[in-house]
């Protein structure tokens, strides 16, 4: 399954990088950060703590335990800060 | 309803003159401004506002038909930058107008309090060499539990 | 804090745009207006609001001047009109500043729940041939439990 | 002792005057009310429920048991309509 992941603010920063395409077999959110994390330092790092973390799965808030069926972008950010 | 995501500064004065202009079954028009604070200590710079583009617009909508489905509106406007700005720079402007004063109110405040914790913008505080990733208030996310 | 009892109309733009203008402690800054609604039936051709001279300013001093004791405010701004509207005219406005969003959508509301029921201003209704002063209601009082 | 008085909105109408200079010995507010309700049908009928009315005593918003020991300016008006 190939999935768009995108990063942003210090969760961008600390991966590298604002998105990139990779192909998975995780079911869910949580089976998805696993693999990332245990790709590099810099994924492990960034998604130590994921109760720090959000994730939006086609654009809309979700969560880590969320199923990853039919979804094409994920992205994972801290809490949002707008207003 | 109209929901405005751009990196340029908007003309408060006349969105806010524009907004529910002509109708006279509104008694109540209210508008928030949200302002860059020099910070506590008064030496942040500039600030960089990432958001995430497509969401965004998506989350506002959201929030803003919300609003609409719980309140009694005859309209409401979003607008929020992203960007570089600095210190009393306007971020961004909600408005609502309604027949009577509460409705106003009450959506005003539903809708900042869910921008903040809801639709997908970082703040990053800029002084001197050094930088910071603005940090999400408890109190913030606390602040949803009363709608 | 500014306070104005005025008969002519006054210009809700530039007083916006000046109201806090040039300060960058001061993060959230909130607009109320109060416009002249048609009625419900939308027959309603002119209002007139009397008011008691001299009492008035000092009502609406006193009420900003609670508003400024009980939250942290940057700047008050209270403008209300007398004598004759109609429908789509402003009769007041109230403007609040704070550092953060809560203390200034606080204190408009207050600002609002008393201007309404401790300020002394009486409306009156015209439809063709006939008037009627508009009575006070019950909920704008229970308004004032809150605080 | 003088007391300048005034009246507003339907109370000014019915009346049918918006203020006036009158010499009372009453001692509250209450008992300037009567005084006025017995002089004149239109005193008593813009007075014939005071649970509808206000008072303010120089300017201050006060109640119909208040002294009016050292007042000067007394007005009566409904609740107020204003924002």
């Amino acid at each position: 399954m190939a999935l768009e992941i995108l990063y942003f603010a210090w969760v961008r920063e600390r991966i590298g990088l604002p998105k990139e395409r990779i192909d998975t077999n995780a079911r869910t959110v949580a089976e998805l950060v696993e693999e990332l994390k245990a790709r590099e330092e810099r994924y492990a790092v960034a998604f130590a703590d994921i109760s720090a973390l959000r994730v939006a799965l086609d654009q809309d808030l979700s969560d880590f335990s969320a199923s990853l069926e039919g979804v094409r972008e994920v992205a994972f950010f801290p809490p949002m800060t707008g207003g | 309803m109209r929901i405005v995501v751009q990196e340029q500064p908007f003309d408060f004065a006349a969105e806010a003159t524009a907004f529910a202009k002509g109708r006279t079954d509104l008694g109540a028009v209210i508008t928030f401004q949200g302002i860059v604070r020099a910070g506590d200590t008064g030496d942040m710079e500039r600030m960089v506002i990432e958001h995430y583009p497509g969401m965004t617009e998506k989350a506002l909508q959201k929030i803003a038909d919300e609003a609409l489905t719980r309140w009694n509106l005859g309209d409401v406007l979003v607008i929020h930058r992203y960007g570089e700005m600095r210190a009393g720079d306007q971020i961004m402007m909600v408005a609502t107008a309604s027949r009577h004063r509460k409705d106003a109110f009450e959506a005003a405040e539903y809708l900042m309090d869910y921008l903040k914790s809801r639709a997908p913008f970082w703040k990053k505080e800029y002084a001197g060499e050094g930088s910071a990733w603005v940090a999400a208030k408890d109190e913030d996310e606390d602040a949803l539990s009363r709608w």
